[in-house]
């Protein structure tokens, strides 16, 4: 059971929060532009590091605020990340 | 111990641990259970017996060792059923061709359906099955409770067993001796293992691979083949190919030995659990994956409870079985939950991954085909679909239905 | 009295122990009466009764007896039979109560079916110092951390405090160290901040300080004295954690080394001094290192004799050979028992000696005896360190595997459990780990000094002996030199294992199964790796390694995992204000996710079939009304509200004018239909969206997710009023008279409301209500809102306004029917992640002219393939077969045997009252270009025969959803 | 005649009128059986329903003027995170880093929602009323906090939490939003109504072992 410090909640248990994956992937600002290829790459390909990962939450039991930490795969170590370029307003 | 024989082995001795060569005509990386049968049918098949097995821990010691062991081919899709069903088919034989008892075990296998969409799902999966020649049977509860009187299927339940497929020869096999048995052979055939050799990148000429480098050296290839489970997205890294695969801690557990209860494997996705006894006479019952990315063949203890009270909902019976270890794997996920097997970029570098939860029952057709991918260079028309185009082009094979639950 | 019945009982001037004499308890034991006292465990009143024997071994069906005081041991499990009966309980753990009745097991234990009533409960809590282990080491770090203000948790297994120390004759400053023991407690328990746990497993250690302790509550009472729950599971964030758990002692391996009467030196010191039990009248004590020397002297001290001390080192301490010497017993330096002789318990030893290079010496001398203590060394309790991804290695010195340094972890291990084995060290270790504990979890406090302290105290270096060389085989035959009690695994099987060509522990581990029993290696782990290390001529255990640390500590019943999700709490069940009514109405319910959702209405024995035939009927031809409270409804606010609807719909929201309605898809960014719904524009900048009731949450989400990951500066604000809304269906050509009575106020007129309009008004019951003409029939048909609190009120408001017209409640099932005459789709039933809005014929859904999630997937390869599966009508030629959801379509030319292409499957499939026939909905391939081709559908070894049609097949015209068709 | 749009009120269609007469909350079917399971004394925790009370859900920038002016008109100063301002006749709980809960007595949705859309001025931000959304539990009793304990996984420990304070998290399986609202201690539990029927069991259920006898 993970602890991850929602930036707005703080500490809470893993049970709140839904996984989101490598952080800061882009929307395409023109997707009709890609190939399939690289729309693809877009859909399904993400980053799998052994080591730190930049990583997504949403505190869904909580405020539902996305953010993003950095954990390390390996020892499940975790840091805020800063600063939070986006999933914030 | 010289690596010199491909003689009869010596009573009880499994396998040599020779020191690698400078090169071999192929090396496959990972001895789990899909490396050792690719390194089988490679051998046995195709007489490609220039083979190194590079391991980074000890033979067997990935997912190998840590499966709850469950065999089965009743799955959706076109590809699938014949991917597995190959595998079943072969497992069938498998005890006997390797002469060597591994406790395979047809005792049948029950997926549960809890709501009336799972029924449809689960009936249209034994449909596909009856037409493409995979046992598959729709039992009602009553049936249920004859082949498994210790399920609870009363309306009681929060969610009441509604019916399930059974799959007679569905079963489970002793998934370490499986690996020893593969090993031997193997190794009777000439294949060295190495283990406590971990591949650290390749190196290349062109679009050509022409070796491995490893913790013990740079090691000649005129083959690669990926069977690295959850690491394999590290090493493709390396080549900057990108793998849509995610590893993931997934986790399983057994109970004390107890006096035969549980006749057959139970899955259910609805309430996430599937339990066995293996042949010992402990109880397996394994869940879902955890939700982050991890290495650390271990996860979070609330997946275990969620499950252990899905297992103890489904059979009262087990309150009392008491919790006797849980340990954890590394699996790799892929978008539409089927493997990615066949060719790279690199033209004799080929890949064996995204079995995610449930690559165990595939072990004997994953190795079949994927040496005839590596033997052939071209994939054998059981794996065509399932290579890494299909996430450009759109063309997924996608199992969630049955393979949503880990098994 | 004729004889005591408990003739091992020291007497109470000998060793008083902590078991309260004045009371008896009797137990049974394989039909047999035991009698003990309060503080005994089953294993001290069995020894106490001089029963030294328990079940047979698994494998060999050889002779066991208690080996252990603790939750290492191998051989006593037993099997509880009062009460739910449990398997493999350790009869060296069990505290004994009145009635408690057990069986003895070899290694397997069994399920009953009786059902188990006791109840098991969980607590969550926070805490900023947690200490394992309430002996010497744990006690001190307690106190230490309290007294700096912190909120401390301190966790033991046992009833009572004081770790080891009970087992033995230690002193601090001067008192028996139970008085500085009691002291500890008292201070401890006085202080508001501190919790206590005894008779509490820390099970495991987990990812950022999280630990799981069992907490045993009820369970040495019996069955009718307990109340409340059985067992806890403490779920505990701890700031900082404090390992304090001890050691474990290893036994020793030579031949025989299983019988009964060979029992651990220290559990010899636990039975004596805890329990006043004398397990033997002459023990011979054969050790590797200092702490025996106790258990002899205990032994003498309580008039039993002691006919030897083998120790393997050449030289013992001269002070500890001076000190038993003087009580009365023999030293066998340099030597070792080479067997344990009797059958089947021990009656003697043969004694050998034993040089530098682990070879036997002389002749082997005969010693008679009734207990044979053995103490091959200690393993510190590194399991909770380890699990969590603790790093050990082999210190030469202790001879055992220690905690590396923490490497960053926050646990701090202390006392026996990092190899420290004297009192004043742990008592120190303690103080300073506890303050040092507190003061990072921000409670500065310093350590104490370490009193004066006494006994216990090693002073030699331990000299392990892995394996005691047979006095005549070869190790590979030493099949009675066991390395693991529980599983009956030998020396000669390890070797078997490394002639395999096994080299890594892990193999042997599953090559023997050593290890795998409910004692987890506790006891058989290290001695397995020692002999593992001098097979493989490896320079210590430390290369050779050890197997994986695993939770839990010590096995658990699974229920108490479950705790108290069961039953009817196993998941919440959701339920609509309007609830109760269906209920009364007879419904059957289906689960839709958490809800219950009535399916249909039997009325008089009335089978599905019949019911939904009715229902639909009457929503064809009367009026009929369904609840549809488990919509999802999100309200949609901002300025940019209508942007972000184009962007999550596939068609157009911006477009839509205020007070108007519009159906939408959503697809994933894959392209694959997510959901659908109407949503309503209450204003410019305010949409009222619905979505799928299983869709509820995921839609909010996904909405969630994009606004604040991808477009955080739309000025956009969702917020869930699903549950602010209780909602009818009132379907049929009748409805509008129904609804007109309902809302007297409302124009409900075909011009005065038009399709795809809504209004807000007043219903005749004064109840607020928002009515929208929206229809998932076809029929002419009205969704009324209200405040959830009115959601049964406007039930019965609705039912007595249409009570003259036969209004009809109907289910699911039915909404299912009727919208499949009308080729609507369900989304999660005529789809499944696969399918686009264009396979479903939906192009008129798809903007062109906007991006949307999912748009770019379109226009992949694959998406635009002839043969894609599309949604198509199905109709059995024979309009009286059914054909089963979930069947596959052939081609008419396709061969019998497997295996048999298929083109696609039976996704909705029903019996027609408006029909008069069957119908059904699939996905077939190519299917639009099929119309008219007729297919066959293989069931049970029949065929049925379906020709492809287009999905609509009532109302092409859509005439009726205005009323107009009113007959 | 009807107005087919009410783009002015139309979040105020569930308060129009209290129709008190037609109006059911998910729990008061249960009434008797709260005050059966009630335990009083050092030792006591009880349990009981406090339905229809008013809620709006407030989201808006949390700089913009309007969350101030907002403030200002309520006369109830912007909560910090995980607190309450106000008390339990009207209170505002952070609920997120733009959104807050107003929670008032019943009956007062329409006033309400009619001064905060007028503070609002136009900006940017929306209000809804979110009343018949939840219902709400009083769990109350020197073993409240015990109580919660063993569903709830927040640190409720008077150090960490107390008068005032207010977390959306789990408590079982449902989703709630707990607020301290004295110190005996005394929590409200604002709930979803389908779920608030588990949760009453959830709650009942773990309350079962301080029951005398
Ligand atoms: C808990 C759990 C339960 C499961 N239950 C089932 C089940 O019931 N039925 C089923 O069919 N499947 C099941 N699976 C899935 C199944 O175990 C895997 O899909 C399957 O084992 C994967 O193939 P493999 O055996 O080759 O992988 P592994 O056994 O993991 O083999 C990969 C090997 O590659 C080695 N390796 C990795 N990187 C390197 C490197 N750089 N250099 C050298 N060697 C490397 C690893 O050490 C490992 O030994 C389960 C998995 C887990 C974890
Ligand atoms: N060679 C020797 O002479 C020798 C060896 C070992 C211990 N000792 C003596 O033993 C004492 C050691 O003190 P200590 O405080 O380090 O240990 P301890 O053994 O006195 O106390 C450890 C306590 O932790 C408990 N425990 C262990 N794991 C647990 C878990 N997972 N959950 C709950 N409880 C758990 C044990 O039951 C025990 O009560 C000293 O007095 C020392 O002198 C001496
Ligand atoms: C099917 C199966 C059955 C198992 N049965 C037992 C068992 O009876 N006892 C035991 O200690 N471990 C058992 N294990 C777990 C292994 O001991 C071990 O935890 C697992 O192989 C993972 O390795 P690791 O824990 O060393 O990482 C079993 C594992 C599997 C896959
Ligand atoms: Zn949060």
């Amino acid at each position: 059971m993970l602890l991850i410090r929602c930036p707005w909640c703080g500490d809470r248990d893993e049970v709140e929060f839904r996984y989101g994956g490598q952080a800061d992937v882009d929307y395409p600002a023109d997707p009709e532009r890609l190939d399939d290829t690289a729309w693809g790459n877009y859909l399904f390909v993400r980053a799998n590091p052994l080591g730190t990962l930049t990583e997504r939450w949403v505190h869904t039991a909580g405020c539902r605020r996305w953010f993003s930490v950095v954990r390390d795969t390996a020892t499940n170590e975790m840091s805020p990340d800063i600063p939070s370029r986006r999933e914030s307003r | 111990m010289a690596a010199d024989s491909n003689t009869s082995h010596e009573p009880g001795r499994l396998w040599r641990n020779p020191e690698p060569k400078s090169s071999y005509d192929v090396v496959i990386v990972g001895a789990g259970g899909h490396g050792l049968a690719t390194a089988y049918y490679l051998a046995r098949n195709h007489g490609v017996t220039d083979v190194a097995v590079l391991e980074r821990g000890w033979l067997a010691g990935g997912n190998m060792a840590r499966n709850t062991t469950i065999i089965r081919s009743n799955y959706l899709l076109d590809p699938s059923a014949a991917l597995y069903d190959h595998a079943l088919r072969l497992w069938e034989e498998l005890a006997e061709e390797l002469d060597y008892e591994f406790h395979f075990s047809q005792c049948g296998v029950l997926n549960l359906a809890h709501t009336e969409q799972e029924v449809r799902d689960a009936r249209r999966r034994a449909f596909a099955n009856e037409l493409n020649g995979v046992d598959a049977e729709w039992l009602t509860p009553e049936e249920i409770a004859e082949v498994c009187p210790i399920l609870d299927t009363s309306p009681r339940l929060r969610y009441p067993v509604l019916g399930a497929t059974y799959q007679p020869r569905g079963g489970v096999a002793k998934h370490d001796l499986v690996a020893w048995a593969l090993a031997r052979e193997c190794d009777a055939m000439g294949v060295d293992f190495i283990q406590n050799c971990e591949v650290t990148g390749f190196t290349t000429s062109g679009d050509r691979v022409t070796g491995v480098r490893t913790s013990r050296g740079t090691i000649g290839a005129g083959g690669v083949g990926l069977a690295a489970a959850g690491r394999t997205s590290l090493l493709t890294d390396t080549l900057g190919i990108s793998l849509p695969l995610q590893s993931h801690p997934l986790q399983a557990m057994a109970t004390e030995i107890l006096e035969p209860v549980h006749p057959c494997v139970v899955m259910s996705n609805h309430v996430h659990v599937y339990t066995s006894q293996a042949h010992k006479g402990e109880l397996v019952l394994g869940a879902g994956i955890d939700a982050y990315n991890g290495y650390a063949q271990r996860g979070s203890v609330h997946v275990i409870e969620n499950q252990l009270a899905a297992a103890v909902e489904l059979f009262p019976i087990f309150g009392r079985a008491h919790l006797l270890r849980t340990w954890a794997g590394t699996v790799d996920v892929t978008p539409d939950a089927s493997p990615i097997i066949g060719p790279t970029p690199y033209e004799n570098l080929y890949v064996n991954c995204g079995w995610g939860t449930g690559g165990f029952k595939a072990t004997p057709g994953a190795g079949w085909v994927f040496a005839h991918t590596i033997a052939t260079g071209a994939p054998h028309p059981l794996n065509e679909p399932y290579g890494m185009e299909r996430f450009t082009t759109g063309a997924l094979i996608d199992e969630h239905g049955a393979a949503a639950v880990a098994h | 009295m004729t004889s005591s019945p408990n003739p091992h009982r020291l007497n109470a001037s000998v060793r008083s122990g902590r078991i309260d004499r004045a009371r008896a308890i009797d137990c049974t034991v394989d039909g047999r009466r035991v009698r003990g006292h309060p503080g005994d465990t089953l294993a001290s009143a069995l020894l106490a009764c001089g029963i030294t024997e328990v079940g047979p071994s698994i494998h060999r069906g050889r002779a066991r007896g208690v080996f252990t005081a603790d939750c290492t041991e191998p051989n006593a499990l037993v099997q509880r039979l009062d009460g739910c009966p449990e398997p493999m309980l350790p009869a060296t753990e069990l505290e004994i109560y009145e009635g408690l009745e057990v069986r003895t097991l070899s290694g397997v234990g069994w399920l009953s079916g009786q059902r188990d009533t006791a109840g098991y409960d969980k607590k969550f809590v926070r805490s900023d110092v947690v200490v394992v282990g309430a002996g010497p080491a744990g006690l001190a770090a307690s106190l230490v951390a309290a007294r700096g203000g912190a909120r401390v948790m301190l966790i033991d297994q046992h009833r009572e405090l004081g770790g080891t120390l009970p087992d033995g004759q230690a002193h601090v400053s001067g008192h028996p160290a139970t008085e500085w023991v009691g002291r500890a407690a008292r201070e401890l328990a006085e202080n508001e901040n501190v919790r206590i746990l005894t008779r509490s497993v820390a099970l495991g250690c987990y990812d950022h300080n999280y630990l799981l302790v069992a907490e045993r509550r009820a369970e040495h009472l019996p069955v009718w004295r307990s109340s409340g729950p059985r067992q806890r599971l403490w779920h505990v964030r701890a700031g900082q954690v404090v390992l304090a758990t001890g050691a474990h002692e290893r036994p020793l391996v030579f031949a025989d080394n299983d019988r009964p009467g060979v029992m651990l030196a220290s559990a010899v010191r636990s039975y004596v001094n805890r329990y006043a039990v004398l397990p033997g009248r002459e023990g011979v004590v054969f050790t590797t290192s200092d702490s025996a020397y106790a258990t002899a002297l205990d032994l003498l001290s309580c008039g039993a004799r002691v006919p030897a001390i083998v120790d393997t080192r050449a030289e013992p301490p001269a002070r500890l050979v001076e000190q038993v010497r003087a009580a009365g017993a023999q030293v066998y330096p340099g030597s070792v028992v080479t067997a344990a002789t009797g059958e089947p318990g021990v009656t003697g030893v043969r004694i050998a000696g034993l040089d530098g290079n682990g070879s036997l010496t002389g002749t082997p001398v005969e010693v008679g005896c009734d207990l044979l203590a053995v103490s091959g060394g200690w393993n510190p309790a590194v399991q909770l360190f380890a699990q969590s991804g603790g790093t050990v290695r082999w210190d030469p010195v202790v001879a055992g595997f220690v905690p590396d340094s923490p490497g960053g972890r926050s646990a701090r291990v202390v006392g026996a459990a990092r190899g420290t084995y004297d009192l004043a060290g742990c008592l120190a270790q303690g103080f300073a780990a506890g303050a040092e504990a507190a003061t990072v979890a921000g409670f500065r406090v310093a350590p104490p000094a370490v009193p004066q302290v006494d006994g216990d105290r090693p002073v030699g270096r331990p000299r392990p002996v892995w394996a005691v060389p047979d006095e005549s085989r070869p190790r590979r035959e030493c099949t009675e030199h066991f390395v693991d009690l529980q599983r009956d695994a030998t020396v000669a099987d390890v070797h078997a294992a490394t002639e395999t060509g096994m080299r890594s522990v892990q193999h042997v581990k599953r090559y023997t199964t050593v290890s795998t029993g409910v004692e987890q290696g506790k006891s058989s782990g290290v001695n397995t790796i020692g002999v593992l290390a001098e097979t493989l001529a490896a320079s210590s255990p430390g290369e050779v390694g050890t197997t994986t640390f695993r939770p839990p500590y010590t096995p658990v019943p699974l229920a108490l995992f479950a705790g108290r999700t069961r039953g009817p709490l196993y998941d919440p069940v959701r339920t609509t204000p309007m609830h109760t009514r269906h209920e009364q109405a007879g419904a059957v319910f289906e689960d839709v996710g958490q809800w219950k959702r009535a399916r249909y209405y039997p009325k008089n024995g009335e089978d599905m079939e019949t019911a939904v035939l009715r229902e639909c009927a009457a929503a064809r031809t009367g009026v009929a009304l369904q609840d549809v409270s488990t919509l999802g409804r999100i309200e949609v606010v901002g300025s940019d509200a209508p942007v972000f609807l184009d962007r999550v719909y596939t068609n157009k929201f911006s477009n839509l004018p205020v007070g108007k309605a519009r159906y939408g898809v959503m697809c994933g960014a894959d392209g694959m239909v997510l959901d659908d719904g109407v949503s309503l524009r209450l204003a410019e900048d305010r949409y009222l969206m619905s979505t799928t009731t299983g869709g509820a949450a995921k839609v909010l989400d996904w909405l969630e997710e994009w606004l604040q990951t991808e477009w955080p500066k739309l000025d956009v604000y969702c917020t869930s009023v699903t549950e602010q809304w209780a909602a009818v269906a009132v379907v049929g050509p009748d409805s509008r008279t129904v609804v007109g009575r309902l809302a007297p106020e409302l124009d409900v007129s075909a011009e005065g409301f038009g399709f795809m309009r809504f209004a807000e008004t007043v219903l005749r019951n004064g109840v607020p209500a928002r009515v929208a003409r929206v229809s998932f029939s076809g029929e002419l048909a009205f969704e009324v809102n209200v405040a959830r609190w009115y959601g049964q009120a406007l039930w019965d408001a609705a039912m007595e306004a249409g009570r003259d017209l036969g209004i009809t409640p109907y289910g699911t099932e039915t909404m299912h029917v009727l919208r499949a005459e009308k080729g609507f789709v369900i989304v999660g039933q005529d789809t499944d992640g696969t399918v686009t809005p264009l396979d479903l014929g939906m192009n008129w859904a798809v903007s062109r002219s906007k991006d949307f999630i999912g748009k770019r997937s379109l226009s992949r390869p694959e998406m635009l393939r002839a043969d894609r599966k599309h949604l198509v009508g199905l109709l059995p030629v024979d309009g009286h077969s059914l054909l089963p959801e979930g069947a596959h379509l052939v081609d008419q030319r396709a061969p019998r045997r497997p295996p048999v292409p298929m083109l696609g499957h039976v996704t909705s499939s029903y019996r027609s009252a408006a029909l008069g026939r069957t119908f059904a909905l699939g996905l077939v391939s190519g299917g639009r270009e099929r119309v008219g081709e007729v297919l066959r559908a293989p069931v049970g070894g029949t065929d049925i025969e379906v020709e492809v049609t287009t999905p609509v097949f009532y109302d092409e015209e859509g005439v009726r959803r205005d009323g107009a068709a009113q007959g | 005649m009807t107005v087919l749009h009410r783009v002015e009120s139309e979040s105020g269609v569930a308060d129009t009128a209290t129709v008190t007469a037609e109006r059911h909350s998910p729990l008061e079917h249960r009434v008797a059986e709260f005050e059966r399971s009630a335990v009083h004394g050092p030792r006591g925790v009880r349990l009981a329903e406090e339905p229809f009370l008013t809620q709006l859900d407030l989201r808006m920038p949390p700089s913009g003027t309007a969350l101030r002016a907002v403030s200002e008109e309520l006369g109830l100063p912007v909560p910090a995170a995980n607190r309450v301002s106000g008390d339990e006749r009207q209170g505002l709980l952070w609920l997120g880093p733009d959104e807050w809960l107003l929670v008032a007595e019943e009956g007062r949705a329409g006033e309400l929602l009619g001064v905060v859309r007028s503070a609002q001025q136009g900006e940017a931000g929306s209000a809804v009323d979110v009343s018949a959304n939840r219902t709400t539990l009083r769990l109350s009793g020197p073993m409240a906090r015990e109580v919660l304990e063993k569903v709830c996984s927040v640190d409720l420990h008077p150090r960490a939490f107390s008068t005032g304070h207010c977390a959306q998290t789990l408590l079982g399986r449902a989703v709630a939003v707990l607020w301290q609202v004295g110190r005996e201690p005394e929590y409200r539990v604002l709930v979803r109504c389908s779920f608030a029927n588990y949760l009453a069991d959830l709650l009942l259920d773990a309350m079962a072992e301080f029951l005398p006898g």
